[in-house]
């Protein structure tokens, strides 16, 4: 959206009349989509519910694999929560145009993934219903939660995340809903935005303090992007399992998660712009920055396992050797190998130009790299406490179909909460694409930002 | 002393009152308790108070009673602890002359045989269904006793068979017989019954001798599995280890067809085809003889045994055999130089069809080693009864119909004799009637409903040992006690006293002596013990301190005065001398082998026995045929396919288990699995019963075990094994370390304080203070067989669950404390390494900042803490442990009653979605603590001993106090053997120290 | 906003709204832009000076700060545990604490001062609120006395309204 | 902009912040003195027990708080009553603690002898009660006939069903002797039962209430004291 090409200018309403037109009722399309993430919730809750009266042994923890689909499918989905952020705050404060007509989709995606990440922990837990004795409140036992485990971090990273990115994404969301407010043509849709965006009027007064206080979200966002998956990584880093304790783990974690949230916002934009005509607003520019993203990000993950493989090697630690022998070698090399074709050799495609605005080949590769990178986690996870220091306690997983069940009830969970989204809210930045076009003025010289 | 007199007999008395009783016991809190963290399904629960008070049961204080372990014929002292009023543990008694405090895994598990859900409640009459499917129904006592008298005082021929009895009752049941006539038959299938005669043939007198593992220099033995089911393993065990523990162990050579438990701690192992054991024997005598040993035999004896040799070399051997010349010429080099040495020969492997010969060139070889009277004490022999013959000839007269009563107790001879013999034919026989057509009665007295007591007619069951009186007197000089320690769980009797109302039911009440119940017999038996100890006390106070010590044991008497009479009845003939496998050019031989788990098959309804690992392949919940890749490749058949194994008398159906450590001319399966009968656990296990495939030999006085041709045949599909070992090998981590004795260099002190062998590194924290108490655990590698006694006693303390196979096959079996068994080199050099590990409480604990809760902390103590009810189930602790010790409840296991009321109530039972993980016994140390608090001292070393120390029969662990420089743990982890896993990798102060295996390299 | 009637201007261009405001601002009547983007002209030429937000938003760091360290180290020695040979008070570890503390504090106490100073959330409809400009006009809405409307109304029509109209005010 | 002067603000702050404080209050029921409804009970008597103190505990008596997320502890509103303080179930037999104590001067350990013994603390065997009253016979029709049910389980040979007043949950192991021995008094944590006519439970015995002992008498708080 950074040209400003006269004849072909979008015009401030233009994008009202885009963006609002969205939310207009569904088709039933729609509907055949919502009931499809519901039935996979469906499946997921069941799974969940069998799970809780039968007992943790239902999914296929072993004795040294103690975490298995679930904390893999943790670590994803916060993956993928981080491209929201990094796309909506940190190239906020980087003032990248190209952010603005996919930052509302990434920050959506953010909050719903961070949400669908936030019941992993809970379902892992043996015994679910006393998740609370991770908070630190003041109770009758007078105990507290041990603030030197990992895991507590993880609490209060996660929860930190999700009500700093669902604020920022409020917040975000706010002027856009006072527009589609002004034009909302049913009552319920008029109570709805009246209700929901506050009474915004868009004011001298609203907008200065508006753009100061989103100023302060973005800063405090983007650390978040550092800070959260470190922490994630952390809860393998700081445990000693050969494969699992290593210093490379934060910046490895968050360039990963850089990487598959990039490819899941792409995966989520293609149907979005196709679905709704939104060509003029995120357009193949776009796509190709978002590749560039993914190429850089590639190389660093690839490089992140190479480092893995040379430490291991160069540390001489019998353990770790072992360990980084067997993943490629070993009962499950097919995730292993896997997850090197999806993460480091197909995204190299990228680097002919053509490729990055290829809607069919970003749509696909997008999908590879979403697998790889749910492969990568189940790699350091399950491979790492497969093979660990006692010869005698090694063991398998035996992958169950609740694991499978529960894995399709959060792409069902996240999946629904997308699909309510785009059709009550603007999924695509309404102020954010106006501040970028000019301003309209009779005299030239009035920048627009 | 006197109040605790009546009060035992007030519960032997109470007999009567049967199950009721029970109910007037206090249900304290893990009988009445919910599950852990109280979910809100609690009732309003009751509190039943005693109606009688008796002086020494003080609810919530433990009793303790000692008695006479019967599950097998070795004679172990037992003591049995007992909650309001509930057997809830048994271990080894410290003073007996046997076993010295260590009890096996099947004597500890004898509690589940006890609470076997299982066993016959009341007395029951066959009444329609099949021969096969008998239906029972339940009849009253008078009613059952009634027909069984009556058949008594008919006119005919009688049987009655009992298991391998001592003592008081056997003495009862030969009076009973001679009374009415019967024969009685004495039928135990593991009893060495040729190495007696062997004994007799060679020393002059019937028995097994006994054999002084911790003087032999060098042990040559032919399948004896001594450290597990051979004779009396604890015994041996202990004998055995204390020799490995000192600086110089014994040198070890143990030749057998399959690699067994007590092969994999020998320091030379020889896979010898089956059946030629007997041609190396005589190989080696020869090699002896000629090099001048044996100059204590008589001249006509070493005339006739060179001329009886004269074919005999150590090259024929070797060829026969496949075991190489060299290593044979090792052994005989060994045996050569050694002041004392023992030579021994037994299991299933030396059962061949000719057994005498392998039998009569091990007592030889004894002979002429001069080990008797140092090694093999012949003083004091047991004396098996057993006989084979017997039995065969009474099974043929049953055939005949002559028999119209036959009587069962304690042995199982339809599962453990091989199907040709016929039982159960002769049985439908019996039952079919004499010539004139009248029935006859089949009586079994057995205690569970096991195959054979499937054939009976009327059932009586009886007590189990834990529940009735009555001796064992396993050899000269020890006599132990068996005493009721609680009231009957289910409405039975106890065997004597059914003879004696029996006996007098039928007219014959002098079989007793005038003794009105078993227990007045019993006391009248032991007043001879008492006349013939020259005890000045009454006969009232040598009992009670009998009661109270568990037996009355003599000091051991010396065995070498009775040696001069031995030689003079040493005549080798040719007979015994002969060699040769005898089986021909057979393609594959059966060969069951008993093992810790099972025994003959009599251990198969324990579920702590099923579930334990096998100790050399580690399955668990199963029976497979193990087989020689090289016989595997030839048919075509891979690890985990099923076969059939068959042949004309049965058929197995087994998943294949390839192993270098299995002769190729046989296929190996666990003897005792495949029960059709005998309750829930042992039906679920294994396919089709080994005993019932074995050859049957004329006249022979044992069950042959090896020399069954069969076929193996690739079935259908594949069977999942489950094996609880990860990886058989170490990948060279030195996490369970052997060091070989230096030739010539005798290898140090024992446990002495010494040499610093490890360095402390450096500490980035500052460790812990541990104020008064630093427990500590210390095991020596050297002493342990591998043998699972220390599971089953941490199973039995713990209230560990048992999940059964499927669980099991998912990698969440949830014993707290596993032997980690590891194979290095190959099958000529193999090495095997044995590891009990359990949670090693490191004092820089990788568990325990993880956990997000605080459920696992350290204390002051020193002790890796584990609050089972603040646990949420997050499994990192579990992950990050080092040792993988932690085990998780993956589900809520439905324990049946009555196996629940064997709980340990002063320990939690943890319910769904918790961790749980050794505690070094911590209800133990509680309790220890509280004693020692009560008289104002600290816990000295020794009080506390975790289920596992305990438990072991050869003493390889110890626990205590590590602030304390003298106890022994603190000693032992001074040693300079002692070192701590992976600890200098990784920094994880363990609490627990190992000590090296010390062998030698032969 | 003072006065019973709020008179209000259109504008398509922000130069004409800039020369609206000037005018206003130079009559010394109270007024409000109203625009569909943020817009610093307006906002330099109608609220100069930094947003005070930035205050509420550091106190709360601050405050976040001090509290996750305050709740890390209290509760920990509250009820001591030992765990692996780590202190009680674990400073590293708490960092983490801590740091996450400082900005969810500091995001929600930003957020109270977004919410305070907009003076959000406040449903009821504006006098002179029109909802083209949300959409892509520029608005500017004063509030004066009836006898003053005439002459706000010729102001704002001067400086280029394409539109003005009269609500009642208050 | 009627308003526009005027913060809504601080109201909002004052309804959140009293909603907070509300939820977070201990709400929980004070238990009421036992009130003596029993026939049985002679009112009048005062001993020696009246003015010993019942121990409170932390946190509300121990009992947890509305905001105490843990349901379990909700148990005077959900869950089940024999863990809540007030826990006053009918007994098979009326005994009546101030006639055995106060009135005949019975010492606890006589009947519960087993206190100082063993960490449980045994109810009476059916013989011990009978020891006495095989001549003890009561004085009214009423207290007859609840001995004559004593008699009755005695001379069948069958325990009293008594309904357990202090229900601990399993993973907890209450040392009875450890306690005795320290001096704790049995009215400190069973309240003062010689006044009692029925038995009613007087501590929440919960783990703060414990631990807030544990921590005034200076005692080990570690876990493995009482859970194993």
């Amino acid at each position: 959206m950074n040209s400003h090409d006269s004849s072909n200018e979008v015009t401030y309403k233009e994008v009202n009349d885009t963006v609002l037109r969205m939310l207009e009722p569904p088709g039933a399309g729609w509907y055949v989509l919502l009931c499809a993430c519901l039935a996979c919730v469906g499946i997921g809750a069941a799974s969940w519910t069998h799970q809780i009266m039968n007992g943790m042994g239902d999914a296929g923890k072993s004795h040294p694999i103690m975490w298995g689909a679930y904390i893999t499918n943790f670590v994803f989905w916060v993956g993928i929560a981080h491209s929201g952020t990094l796309i909506s705050a940190v190239l906020y404060l980087f003032r990248a145009h190209f952010r603005m007509s996919i930052y509302r989709l990434a920050e959506a995606m953010t909050v719903f993934a961070v949400l669908t990440a936030g019941l992993f922990p809970l379902i892992h837990l043996g015994r679910p219903w006393f998740f609370y004795w991770l908070m630190p409140y003041p109770n009758q036992r007078t105990l507290w939660p041990n603030f030197r485990s990992p895991l507590l971090w993880d609490v209060f990273a996660v929860s930190t995340y999700l009500t700093i990115s669902a604020t920022f994404f409020i917040v975000g969301l706010i002027p856009d809903i006072a527009a589609a407010r002004d034009r909302a043509k049913t009552t319920f849709r008029k109570v709805l935005y009246t209700l929901t965006s506050l009474g915004w009027t868009g004011s001298n007064r609203n907008w200065k303090h508006y753009t100061a206080a989103y100023l302060f979200f973005a800063a405090f966002a983007t650390p978040l992007v550092v800070s959260v998956h470190s922490v994630v990584s952390w809860d393998f880093a700081m445990s000693i399992v050969p494969g699992w304790h290593a210093t490379i783990f934060p910046p490895y974690f968050v360039a990963g998660a850089i990487f598959s949230g990039v490819a899941m916002v792409i995966t989520l934009a293609i149907p979005l712009r196709k679905a709704f005509g939104l060509e003029r607003l995120i357009t193949a520019d776009n796509f190709d920055a978002m590749s560039k993203l993914i190429l850089a990000t590639s190389g660093i993950v690839s490089y992140a396992y190479a480092t893995e493989f040379y430490m291991a090697w160069y540390s001489n630690n019998t353990f770790e050797r072992y360990q980084f022998w067997f993943r490629p070698f070993g009962e499950m090399k097919v995730a292993f190998w896997g997850m090197v074709f999806c993460n480091c050799v197909a995204p190299q495609i990228l680097w002919i130009k053509s490729m990055r605005t290829n809607i069919g080949v970003l749509f696909v590769l997008s999908l590879i790299i979403n697998v790889g990178m749910w492969l990568e986690r189940f790699n350091i996870i399950l491979q790492s406490l497969a093979r660990d220091y006692i010869p005698s306690a090694w063991g398998a997983y035996n992958f169950s179909w609740i694991d499978v069940g529960i894995t399709i009830g959060a792409f069902g969970w996240f999946g629904m909460y997308m699909t309510l989204f785009i059709k009550f809210f603007p999924a695509v930045a309404i102020t954010e694409i106006k501040e970028i076009l000019p301003v309209p003025a009779r005299q030239a010289g009035h920048g627009g930002h | 002393m006197s109040e605790k007199d009546s009060e035992l007999v007030t519960i032997g008395k109470s007999a009567s009152n049967g199950i009721s009783r029970r109910k007037f016991l206090q249900i304290l809190g893990a009988s009445s308790a919910a599950g852990v963290a109280g979910c809100a399904r609690d009732q309003a629960q009751k509190v039943f108070p005693f109606v009688r008070g008796e002086e020494d049961q003080i609810p919530g204080v433990s009793v303790w009673y000692r008695s006479t372990c019967r599950e097998c014929s070795a004679g172990c002292g037992i003591q049995v602890r007992t909650r309001e009023g509930r057997a809830v543990k048994i271990e080894g008694n410290p003073e007996h002359p046997v076993n010295h405090g260590g009890l096996c895994g099947l004597g500890q598990a004898a509690l589940q045989a006890l609470y076997d859900p299982d066993r016959v409640r009341q007395p029951l009459a066959r009444e329609g269904g099949s021969n096969l499917e008998p239906q029972f129904k339940p009849i009253s006592w008078d009613e059952a006793y009634a027909r069984v008298a009556a058949a008594l005082k008919a006119n005919n021929k009688k049987v009655l068979i009992t298991g391998e009895e001592t003592g008081a009752l056997d003495e009862l049941a030969q009076s009973f017989s001679k009374a009415f006539g019967a024969e009685k038959i004495s039928f135990d299938a593991l009893q060495p019954v040729a190495l007696a005669k062997a004994s007799e043939q060679v020393y002059g007198s019937y028995g097994i001798p006994r054999y002084d593992f911790e003087k032999a220099q060098v042990i040559v033995n032919f399948g004896a599995d001594f450290l597990e089911t051979f004779v009396s393993p604890c015994e041996y065990a202990r004998g055995w280890a204390k020799s490995r523990k000192s600086g110089n162990p014994a040198k070890f050579i143990h030749v057998e067809p399959r690699l067994s438990l007590t092969g994999a701690n020998a320091d030379l192992w020889l896979n010898a085809k089956p059946g030629s054991e007997a041609s190396v024997a005589w190989a080696l005598v020869k090699f002896l003889l000629e090099a001048g040993r044996g100059n204590s035999l008589r001249d006509e004896v070493r005339q006739s045994l060179s001329s009886l040799l004269r074919d005999v070399s150590i090259d024929a051997a070797a060829e026969e055999s496949g075991i190489s010349a060299d290593k044979i010429l090792r052994a005989g080099h060994e045996l050569k130089s050694a002041d004392a040495s023992l030579v021994l020969a037994g299991g299933t492997a030396a059962a061949t069809a000719n057994p005498m010969s392998l039998q009569v060139a091990t007592a030889t070889l004894n002979l002429i080693l001069g080990n008797v009277g140092k090694t093999v004490l012949v003083g004091s022999m047991r004396k098996p009864q057993t006989s084979l013959a017997r039995f065969s000839t009474a099974i043929a007269s049953m055939k005949k119909g002559e028999v119209g009563l036959v009587m069962m107790h304690g042995a199982n001879p339809q599962f453990n004799l091989p199907a040709e013999l016929g039982f159960q034919y002769a049985l439908a026989q019996v039952r079919a009637g004499d010539p004139k057509g009248k029935p006859g009665l089949i009586v079994s007295f057995s205690s569970s409903l096991d195959e054979s007591a499937m054939l009976a007619d009327i059932i009586l069951p009886s007590h189990h040992s834990l529940e009735s009186w009555g001796d064992s007197r396993p050899y000269a000089g020890v006599h132990g006690l068996v005493q009721p320690v609680m009231t009957p769980v289910f409405d039975t009797r106890a065997f004597g006293d059914m003879l004696i109302k029996l006996a007098a039911m039928a007219g014959q009440s002098s079989v007793a002596g005038g003794a009105e119940d078993f227990l007045g017999y019993l006391k009248a038996s032991w007043k001879k013990v008492h006349a013939a100890s020259g005890s000045s006390a009454d006969f009232q106070r040598f009992w009670l301190e009998s009661v109270e010590r568990g037996g009355y044991f003599v000091a051991e008497e010396g065995d070498s005065s009775k040696l001069s009479t031995s030689t003079d009845a040493y005549k080798p003939v040719k007979a015994m001398a002969k060699v040769g496998s005898g089986f021909g050019d057979q393609d594959l031989v059966l060969y069951p082998y008993a093992s810790v788990k099972t025994f003959d098959g009599r251990a198969a309804n324990r579920p702590w026995l099923q579930e334990l690992p096998d100790p050399i392949t580690s399955y668990v919940w199963d029976a497979w045929a193990e087989m020689h890749p090289a016989t595997a490749a030839q048919r075509g058949i891979a690890e985990g396919d099923v076969v059939q194994v068959r042949n004309k008398n049965g058929e197995l159906s087994l998943a294949v288990h390839i192993s270098d450590y299995v002769h190729r001319d046989v296929v190996a399966v666990p003897l005792g699995q495949g029960h059709q009968a005998y309750g829930r656990f042992a039906k679920t296990v294994g396919y089709g019963n080994a005993s019932a495939m074995l050859n049957l030999s004329a006249n022979a006085e044992a069950i042959a075990y090896v020399g069954a041709a069969v076929d193996v045949v690739r079935g259908r599909g594949r069977s999942s094994l489950v094996k609880t070992q990860g990886s058989d090998s170490q990948h060279g981590r030195e996490i369970a370390r052997t060091a070989f004795v230096q030739a010539g260099a005798a290898h140090g002190e024992e446990h002495g304080a010494g040499h610093a062998g490890h360095h402390e590194p450096k500490q980035m924290y500052v460790q812990r203070e541990h104020p008064i108490y630093e427990w500590g655990l210390a095991v020596d590698l050297s002493a342990c067989t591998g043998c699972g006694a220390c599971v089953v006693a941490c199973y039995a303390e713990n209230n560990i669950a048992v999940v059964g196979k499927e669980i099991c096959s998912q990698g969440r079996e949830m014993s707290w404390l596993r032997i980690d068994r590891y194979f290095e080199g190959p099958a000529e050099e193999l090495q095997v390494s044995f590891q009990p590990m359990m949670c090693q409480h490191c004092h820089n604990a990788p568990c325990e900042p993880v956990c997000p809760v605080f459920a696992t902390y350290h204390n002051e103590e020193g002790l890796n803490a584990m609050a089972y009810n603040r646990c949420v189930g997050t499994r990192y602790c579990s992950n990050n442990c080092t040792y993988k010790v932690r085990r998780f409840n993956f589900f809520e296991v439905d324990v049946p009653e009555p196996v629940s009321w064997q709980f340990n109530p002063d320990v939690t039972k943890r319910s769904m979605g918790v961790m749980e993980k050794c505690t070094f016994c911590l209800q133990r140390i509680n309790e220890a603590k509280d004693h020692a608090k009560d008289e104002g001292r600290i816990v000295r070393d020794g009080e506390v001993q975790p289920a596992c120390v305990q438990g072991c029969p050869t003493q390889a662990l110890v626990f205590g106090n590590m602030k304390d420089p003298e106890s022994k743990v603190s000693r032992w982890a001074e040693s300079h053997r002692a070192y701590k896993i992976l600890d200098h990798h990784i920094n994880t102060q363990p609490a627990v120290s190992y000590l090296e295996r010390v062998k030698h390299k032969l | 906003m003072r006065g019973s009637k709020a008179v209000t201007g259109v504008f398509k261009y922000i130069d004409d709204t800039t020369k609206a405001v000037k005018r206003v601002q130079a009559e010394n009547l109270e007024y409000k832009v109203y625009s569909p983007v943020p817009n610093h002209e307006i906002e330099e030429l109608t609220v100069p000076g930094k947003s005070p937000v930035r205050f509420v938003t550091g106190t709360g760091a601050v405050t976040g700060l001090v509290f996750g360290f305050a709740l890390a180290i209290l509760c920990s020695l509250d009820y001591p545990m030992r765990v692996s040979a780590k202190d009680v008070v674990s400073v590293p570890g708490f960092v983490v604490i801590g740091y996450e503390c400082t900005i969810l504090l500091g995001g929600i106490f930003t957020l109270l001062g977004l919410l305070h100073f907009c003076r959000i959330p406040d449903i009821f409809r504006k006098p002179g609120y029109d909802p083209r400009f949300s959409d892509d006009r520029f608005g500017v809405v004063v509030g004066c006395e009836p006898q003053q409307v005439d002459r706000v109304k010729a102001a704002l029509s001067e400086a280029g309204a394409e539109e003005v109209s009269v609500d009642e005010g208050l | 902009m009627r308003n526009s002067r005027f913060s809504v603000l601080s109201i909002r702050f004052v309804i959140v912040l009293s909603a907070l404080v509300s939820w977070m209050s201990p709400l929980a029921s004070s238990a009421q003195p036992a009130v003596d409804e029993n026939p049985l009970s002679t009112s009048a008597i005062s001993g020696p027990y009246k003015d010993l103190p019942v121990n409170q505990g932390v946190w509300n008596g121990g009992q947890a708080a509305l905001w105490d997320l843990n349901i379990i502890d909700f148990y005077k509103y959900f869950g089940p009553q024999q863990r809540a303080r007030g826990f006053k179930p009918e007994q098979p037999i009326k005994f009546n603690h101030i006639i055995h104590v106060q009135k005949n001067g019975m010492e606890c350990q006589y009947c519960h002898w087993s206190v100082a013994k063993s960490s449980y603390a045994a109810i009476p065997e059916v013989d011990a009660c009978m020891g006495c009253h095989k001549f003890v016979l009561g004085s009214n029709d009423q207290y007859k006939a609840e001995i004559a049910k004593i008699a009755e389980y005695a001379q069948k040979g069958e325990p009293i069903p008594w309904v357990k007043v202090h229900v601990m949950p399993q993973h907890v192991n209450f040392n009875h002797k450890r306690h005795v021995k320290a001096g704790v008094g049995c009215q400190e944590c069973h309240g003062v039962v010689p006044n009692m006519a029925q038995v009613e439970r007087v501590s929440s015995m919960k783990m703060g209430w414990c631990i807030d002992c544990h921590r005034e008498r200076g005692t080990s708080i570690d876990c493995y004291t009482c859970h194993r």
